[in-house]
């Protein structure tokens, strides 16, 4: 937006880009969660390139290799699959699919959800109820019917899959938005925006989208998890992702067979996904604080007594 | 040394922002005895809502911290008293009317379950509770009593709402009640009742009221000594008398030679084309009609104040102008075109020539922005007014001309004083450069000196650039300086519209006469021969000024 | 010793339907405890077919077959069952009127049956049909007064009844007081459903069940209740000669050379499968034990395709394997391990999984026109005892699932078929040595075990045809 | 009121129409039901018959208006598979389904809401740091993961619950218990939000101002203010579970809804399909309107 450039700060305080980032330094829990996802990004970029022909090696003889062999090298840490391809290299290579279908998801699914709900909560009741019913259609379609559907007509890949999933996660996020905004398009703050000539478009956007952000980051951190874990249910039906493409769900899934004997193949990825859901919902929770300006204070006054 | 009901001592109150720390209450002082009154005077932003918030443990801490001091009521410490005998002391020793009658109401609970809920948290019965509920909201004029137990806060006007909080706070009969600017959005004649209200409960119970006011005429009518807080300190403590005729400090002084009321009466010059002429303009709301039919013109570079009951219909008749709300039937015809009958998209450009304040700043104002932000978002939307080099420049200037400082300028709303923010609000509908602003109650919770700084802003801002107001106020004295024509609203209709000296000086209406009468004098003196002949009384209210 | 048991199982039959008792899960219930036969196959011993409902019967000059049926016998229903039961139930079959899953296997004969008396039934097949008794041990028995459309509720002369039939639940049968043959000591078997292995393995350890016929490998490790058995299942590749460089003999031995099946024993494949050499296993007639298991030799794979590649095939094509999801234990691991043993070799081998429906469109006739090179990865069950079963259907160039056309397979396929005894078995063995050795066919890979765990309280070997029959009268109660 | 419920009743009906006819022309594009009946063996002929006693030769326009015609009449034809009517198979499964949803949303939402509320009123606090932890592992943990888990450690090793099944009460725990587990995560979270911004509001400081304890403060005065995205939340986990919850329902034997309609869609089942879609289709849009309701009730500047 145009109204948050640094100009609107005045001399004596520090830049926003500053600001935010003593706000990170200030809360020990979003700093750890940030390096963990900067470093789960850095592995999706860098993973097949740096560990693709590792994580593919097949060695039938060393299949299920139990973790916390330290005699080995580090890719053997957390043990083997039933190939006897290390689990770690794997879960790195994984990285990149399993990032893409997901931030792709719980991306298209939130900001077409999002901005539907916004135009059905501030439009006519007209426009309203179509988008509405719209999301009932959707919330109704079972979202394995759905998988079939496209992956039988399209064909399975990595883009359909985020088609898929997307479709089906774009209610939450319509009915989420289109209710808050019933509510908060009836504020003074709102009205005083309409007065002034505001546009709709920078009423929702500008004045009615940042009070409903919040409540929509944390279902988007959580529906990174949703969506994996989706992913691997898809797999299993055999209408997901599947060998010899790896993503975390599908290591999952095929540890699924394992797991009184050989824990650690379901582990490993389930632990990946556990941590980067946690990761982003620290952050999200983080950034619920960093802007708003009436919670800021949390965050500053920790980061003065740390400076 | 006889204990007091509640003393001050010492108290300092400091809050961080991103800019620094604020020191808003610096080691203040005061005392209050059983059935006396205390007001607390003072300029807006000076730290009377802030001390008196610290006396019902209500400061968010952190951000905010108490630096020092403590707070005696009957002699045991607030501040270091355990959690759950704190919370005991609230409402049933201590209760409390807030500035903001809006925000703090609860927007999803009846009034009257908010009011009874006062009583039933500190063990009264559920069914006496809302009876009590009903006969308080009979007490404070609330039309319809039983009708209002069951309407949400939403639904009433601001006058309304702000003697829900009254009666709420009345409830448990408490034995200190603070009441911070409790008569602000209410007409003389509800003022007065809501006052004698007060005092009577003063004489049944021997209530004690810190009354935090910036109306002299307040100040007089009920308070027996009085502080004066000036930029977080208190600068003077005294009698009502003798701050009155003595004053010793110079901002007191400043203070009591700005009362308004005593400037010379405008005479509006001939009627010419009207830049809005409004018709039969008629609201309801469910069965209840707000709007019977307003009918008035106005002219460019005028001002009309609108006065009147609270809940007349006054708010309603300005959103309805805006097309806030769609109003039911009528028009609007501004320079010749119906407002009423505009699409969305030319109501678009003309937004940028009729603006508004409104009577809630605090829920006026986006929480997420900053005063720059909330300031410059009108050249935001309407880019051709200033380019972008000067807006700093430009919004600085504003807050100086509103009595804030360029300081102010990244800070956000809920930093500020209710009077600091109704002044934010000013700003902004200024920075359009609009040709008609509807100012609803927008200096009522100025001090005196603030608010004569800003009506004289206003007023230069007619002469140079034709700007004309439509005035919704209760405060007589201030229409008096300010508006060229007054219209005298009730039920819902205009019961009588003259020019200002035609309506201060020869009333017809006996709701006007009435309205006349029960305007306050700031003079402690004035108040025994209060009731004399209104056009008269218009005058001796007005005291001298000292040039 | 006598009682009820509980017994669990994968998946639950959505019919109870006499005709349909050769779709294994409907079959596991019924046949033979509900719905029996004229004929019935020894699958324990070696006794071949046995009588059932028919005491005996003879092939005539004419090649028509003549059935003497059991006297005394009674459906559950309490009608008595007789000859021309028997004709109804065939004609049931083939009715139009329903979509009974056993026509398939009278398919390409004229049958004219007679009923010669209450007792005595025969069979006129054109053209002459010498297994004829073998097919009939798949055709279950109704009563004439059944309907033509499909019964939920199956009537039969076998030693049990179905008393309870919960949707979603449970099933149960319980025995028959008046079942012409010896009383079996289980009582009543509820059946019960759970898709997920370990819960089916943990129900019996619980006691919640006392026999589960299919449980997983890695779930199968207490030697007192868990048992293996060959489980007549038969996993291949089967090879898409009709596209370059598949068409390429060279190409598809090097496909055989390069796939390490001992490996697969003991970790991705249980220690006690058998590598195949066809596509039916050892018991059937005419398994041919001078076929050799493909050895592993890449290096020799690498030459063929070498070969193959100097005289222009387009080896670098790339092959895409189909396999289907969930379609054997360890499917997707295996078909990883091939395509990576394939592309060890200097093929290029791409994996695509794709689920059931899809499947069979890659799988059976008519062949999608413009594909590549193809290997579909299906498992294929006989447990019939005769390759009848299979061969036309997989090595025919009619046959729907044949990835080739070869005459010499042909007509040994339509003499096989038409010889009895010695001969057939004979027949049989070439068919099964030429398909392997010359023709090289698919990629025959392995006769897979099933696991199934029983409760000690009991006394029941599973066997090859447990996949597909369990009969409750074989079970013991200690 | 009455206008509201009819034109939302006309409303529905119009999109329930739109499923049902997207799903039948849609499902129709992915194979057919013949193969899958019939064994891989099974003739050409066969499988053309099978088709013809389904009517799946006909041009796909009769198939679908002989459809409509019997749903006019409320039949919604017979399962291919089971040979009964679709509706039954459906309806069966589906009791299940809805008191399997009605109960974990009722437990969940009631938990969700005390955890989330509490972990919000001292944010940043030891209680919030550790519930906020153990619900975003329970909404990002794989839940046949924890079935398993539980089967292992409730029926195998401590032996006081059935594995899996119907029949008591008991068996109805270890799958309330691992369906619980995700929701409960998600809602937690959305509660713990909303309820953040809630407290800090000026009506919570009236409340104070009025001495009234922390308990009606958080779960009168602010939960109601911040109940707007929660019950949207509780609906769409609702609404999944309406669905079927399918893991749940393989692993613990469960005859609930989702597993038909897993099971239909993979054998192309599509009377089953299209029943099954309808019933549930039928029970979200109820809820939907419910949950409407529901933001009118809580908020009254909402009501129109
Ligand atoms: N949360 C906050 N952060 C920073 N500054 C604050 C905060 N709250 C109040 N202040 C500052 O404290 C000062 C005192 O505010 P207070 O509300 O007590 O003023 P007041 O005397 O009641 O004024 P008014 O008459 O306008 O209501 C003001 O200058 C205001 O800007
Ligand atoms: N949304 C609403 N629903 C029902 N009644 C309403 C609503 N808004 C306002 N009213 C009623 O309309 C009447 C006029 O309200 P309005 O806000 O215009 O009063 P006002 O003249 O501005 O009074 P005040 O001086 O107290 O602000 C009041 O009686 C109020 O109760
Ligand atoms: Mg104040
Ligand atoms: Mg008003």
């Amino acid at each position: 937006m145009t109204l948050a450039t640094t100009d609107n700060v005045i001399a004596a305080e520090p830049s926003l880009l500053v600001r935010m980032m003593r706000m990170l330094l200030a809360d020990k829990f979003a700093l750890s969660a940030a390096i963990f996802l900067l470093v789960i990004l850095a592995i999706a970029i860098i993973g097949p390139s740096w560990l693709g022909d590792l994580a593919t090696k097949q060695n039938l003889r060393g299949r299920n290799l139990p973790p916390f062999d330290w005699t080995r090298t580090w890719v053997w840490w957390m043990g083997a699959d039933a190939l006897g391809r290390p689990l770690f290299a794997r879960i790195i290579v994984a990285a990149q699919n399993t990032l893409m279908v997901a931030a792709g998801a719980v991306i298209l699914s939130s900001v077409i959800g999002t901005v539907l709900g916004l135009i059905a909560g501030f439009s006519s009741p007209r426009t309203g109820q179509i988008i509405m019913r719209l999301a009932d259609v959707i919330m109704s379609f079972p979202s394995l019917l759905i998988a079939v559907i496209v992956l039988y007509v399209l064909g399975s890949s990595i883009l359909n899959l985020m088609l898929v999933l997307a479709i089906t996660r774009i209610p939450v996020y319509l009915r989420t938005t289109r209710a808050e905004v019933l509510e908060i398009r009836e504020r003074m703050f709102v009205q005083a925006a309409r007065v002034m000539g505001a546009s709709s478009k920078r009423i929702l956007f500008r004045h009615i989208l940042p009070v409903v952000l919040p409540t929509l980051t944390t279902l988007a951190t959580l529906d990174f998890a949703y969506v994996m874990l989706a992913e691997s249910a898809l797999s299993f039906l055999g209408i997901g992702i599947q060998p010899p493409e790896i993503t975390w769900g599908l290591m999952i899934s095929q540890g699924r067979q394992y797991l009184t004997n050989a824990w650690w193949l379901s582990f490993w990825p389930g632990l990946a996904i556990i941590l980067t859901t946690m990761s982003l919902n620290l952050l999200s929770n983080w950034m619920r604080i960093a802007l708003d300006p009436v919670q800021r204070w949390r965050l500053e006054m920790k980061g003065g007594k740390n400076g | 040394m006889a204990e007091h009901l509640l003393e001050v001592r010492n108290l300092s109150v400091e809050f961080h922002t991103a800019a620094g720390v604020v020191h808003a209450v610096k080691s203040i002082s005061y005392h209050l005895d059983k059935g006396e009154t205390l007001a607390i005077l003072g300029e807006s932003g000076s730290g009377k809502s802030v001390s008196s918030s610290a006396i019902m443990n209500l400061i968010d801490m952190p951000p905010g911290r108490i630096s020092g001091g403590e707070i005696l009521l009957d002699g045991r410490d607030l501040l270091t008293m355990p959690a759950e005998e704190r919370r005991e002391v609230n409402g049933r020793r201590v209760a409390m009317i807030f500035q903001d009658p809006l925000s703090h109401l609860n927007p999803v609970y009846s009034v009257g379950w908010q009011i009874a809920e006062a009583m039933t948290t500190h063990g009264l019965a559920g069914s006496k509770a809302r009876e009590e509920g009903l006969r308080l909201l009979r007490r404070v004029g609330i039309p319809e009593p039983e009708r209002a137990m069951r309407k949400y806060p939403h639904e009433f006007s601001g006058g309304q709402r702000q003697r829900v909080m009254i009666a709420m706070a009345l409830a448990l009969r408490p034995d200190l009640l603070i009441a911070d600017e409790p008569t602000t959005a209410l007409d003389v004649t509800v003022q007065a009742e809501v006052l004698k209200l007060l005092k009577e409960l003063q004489r049944e119970t021997g209530m004690a009221v810190l009354i935090i006011t910036h109306d002299l005429g307040v100040v007089a009518e009920i308070a027996d000594r009085v502080v004066v807080m000036e930029k977080g300190t208190l600068v003077e403590a005294g009698t009502v008398r003798e701050i009155y005729k003595n004053p010793q400090h110079p901002y007191t002084r400043k203070l009591i030679a700005a009362a308004p009321g005593k400037g010379v009466m405008h005479e509006p010059g001939a009627r010419a084309e009207p830049l809005l002429s409004v018709r039969d303009v008629r609201k309801t709301y469910g069965s209840f009609e707000a709007l019977k039919g307003i009918s008035f013109d106005l002219m460019p570079g005028e001002t009309m104040a609108v006065v009147g009951e609270s809940g007349s219909g006054k708010s309603t008749l300005a959103r309805a102008l805006l097309r806030l709300d769609e109003p039911d039937s009528g028009t609007a015809l501004w320079k010749g075109r119906d407002l009423f009958a505009l699409s969305p998209s030319e109501l678009y450009k003309l937004r940028r020539d009729l603006q508004m304040v409104f009577q809630d700043p605090t829920q006026s104002l986006n929480p997420r922005m900053t005063v720059f932000q909330l300031i410059s978002e009108a050249w935001v939307i309407h880019p051709d007014i200033l380019p972008k080099a000067r807006w700093r420049e430009r919004v600085a200037e504003l807050l100086a001309q509103v009595g804030l400082s360029a300081e102010h300028m990244s800070r956000y709303p809920h930093q500020f004083s209710g009077g600091q923010r109704q002044r934010i609000a000013i700003a902004r509908a200024l920075a359009l450069e609009p040709q008609l602003i509807i100012c609803d109650e927008a200096v009522s919770a100025l001090d005196v000196s603030v608010q004569a700084q800003v009506i004289e802003l206003l007023d230069k801002l007619r002469r140079e650039m034709g700007i004309a107001f439509i005035f919704i106020a209760h405060d007589l004295p201030v229409v008096r300086d300010f508006a060229d024509h007054v219209m005298v609203m009730q039920q819902g209709e205009i019961v009588e519209l003259g020019t200002i000296r035609e309506v201060f000086e020869t009333p017809r209406q006996a709701y006007t006469r009435a309205l006349l009468a029960a305007s306050l004098s700031p003079d402690p003196d004035a108040k025994a021969g209060c009731p004399e002949p209104p056009a008269a009384d218009a005058e001796i209210l007005i005291p001298k000024r000292s040039h | 010793e006598s009682g009820p048991i509980k017994i669990v199982l994968p998946e639950e039959a959505d019919l109870l339907e006499p005709c349909m008792a050769t779709r294994s899960n409907i079959g596991r219930i019924i046949m033979q405890n509900v719905s029996e036969t004229l004929t019935e196959l020894d699958v324990r011993g070696g006794k071949g077919l046995m009588p059932r409902l028919a005491e005996s019967w003879e092939q005539k000059e004419d090649g028509s077959w003549r059935f003497n049926l059991r006297k005394g016998v009674k459906f559950s229903d309490g009608t008595d069952f007789n000859a021309k039961d028997v004709k109804y139930s065939f004609d049931r079959v083939m009715s139009d009127k329903n979509a009974c899953e056993s026509r398939r296997y009278f398919g390409g004969m004229n049958i004219k049956i007679d009923v010669v008396d209450d007792a005595t039934i025969d069979f006129t097949v054109d053209p002459v049909q010498p297994i004829l008794p073998l097919l009939l041990s798949l055709l279950t028995i109704v009563p004439e007064e059944t309907p033509m459309e499909f019964v939920r509720e199956p009537v039969g002369t076998g030693p049990y009844e179905l008393t309870d039939w919960t949707p979603g639940q449970q099933i149960v049968l319980t025995a028959r007081d008046d079942y012409w043959g010896e009383k079996p000591e289980v009582t009543e078997a509820t059946y019960l459903f759970r898709s997920d292995p370990a819960v089916r393995a943990a129900m019996v350890q619980t006691g919640e069940a006392d026999l589960s016929p299919s449980i997983s490998q890695t779930e199968a490790t207490n030697p007192a209740t868990d048992f293996s058995y060959l489980d007549s299942e038969t996993v291949y590749l089967r090879i898409d000669h009709n596209i370059e460089p598949l068409n390429d003999v060279r190409v598809r031995r090097a496909l055989n050379l390069a796939i390490d099946r001992e490996a697969f024993l003991g970790t991705l494949v249980p220690d006690s499968a058998v590598l195949a050499t066809a596509i039916v296993p050892p018991p059937t007639l005419g398994w041919n034990p001078d076929v050799k298991v493909f050895p592993y030799d890449p290096d020799q794979a690498k030459k063929l395709i070498e070969e193959a590649k100097a005289d222009g095939v387009k080896v670098d094509t790339p092959i895409t394997i189909i396999a289907r999801t969930a379609n054997f234990p360890n499917v997707t691991e295996i078909m990883e391990a091939i395509q990576a043993q394939l592309q060890e070799v200097g093929l290029q081998v791409e994996l695509k999984f794709v689920e059931v429906a899809e499947h069979e469109v890659y799988y059976s006739k008519p062949f999608k026109d413009g594909r590549g090179p193809q290997l579909v990865a299906a498992m294929h069950d006989n447990s019939k005892g005769d390759p009848s079963f299979s061969m036309f259907f997989k090595y025919d160039s009619e046959g729907t699932q044949s990835g080739f056309a070869d005459p010499k397979v042909d007509d040994l396929i339509a003499r096989a078929n038409a010889a009895v005894g010695d001969e057939r078995a004979k027949l049989w063995s070439e068919l099964i040595a030429y398909v392997h050795d010359e023709v090289v066919a698919d990629v025959l890979l392995f006769h897979m075990v099933g696991f199934s765990r029983v409760s000690e309280r009991l006394d029941f070997k599973p066997t090859m045809a447990t996949n597909s029959m369990l009969q409750l009268s074989e079970i013991k109660i200690k | 009121m009455l206008r509201f419920i009819r034109q939302r009743a006309l409303a529905s009906l119009i999109s329930l129409i739109g499923l049902i006819v997207m799903v039948f022309f849609l499902s129709r594009m992915t194979g057919d039901p013949a193969a899958l009946f019939l064994p891989v063996e099974a003739s050409a002929e066969m499988k053309d018959q099978f088709r013809e006693l389904h009517g799946l030769n006909d041009p796909i326009l009769v198939q679908f208006a002989r459809y409509v015609g019997d749903v006019a009449t409320g039949d919604l034809g017979q399962s291919l598979r089971k040979a009964r009517p679709a509706l039954d198979v459906v309806l069966e499964a589906f009791t299940w389904t809805l008191w399997l949803a009605i109960i974990t949303m009722t437990l969940v939402t009631g938990a969700a809401i005390v955890v989330g509320s509490l972990g919000a009123f001292r944010s940043g606090g030891f209680f919030d740091r550790f519930s906020s932890m153990i619900s975003l592992v329970g909404a990002s943990v794989p839940d046949f993961w924890l079935a398993i888990v539980a089967i292992v450690i409730f029926s195998i090793n401590f032996a006081i619950l059935p594995t899996s099944g119907t029949g008591s009460v008991l068996h109805w725990i270890l799958p309330i218990a691992v369906l619980f587990v995700r929701p409960f995560g998600i809602i937690v979270q959305v509660v713990r939000g909303a309820m953040v911004g809630a407290l800090s509001s000026a009506y919570v400081k009236t409340a104070r101002a009025k001495g009234v304890k922390s308990g009606p403060i958080i779960f009168i005065h602010a939960l109601r203010n911040a109940m707007l995205p929660v019950i949207t939340v509780v609906g769409d986990q609702a609404a999944s579970l309406l669905n079927g919850a399918v893991v749940v329902e393989t692993i613990f034997g469960f005859p609930g809804v989702g597993k038909l309609m897993i099971d239909s869609i993979l054998q192309r089942d599509f009377n089953v399909v299209l029943a099954a879609i309808l019933v549930t289709a039928i029970a979200i849009f109820l809820m939907n309107v419910l949950i409407d309701l529901a933001y009118a009730l809580l908020d009254p500047r909402i009501r129109h």
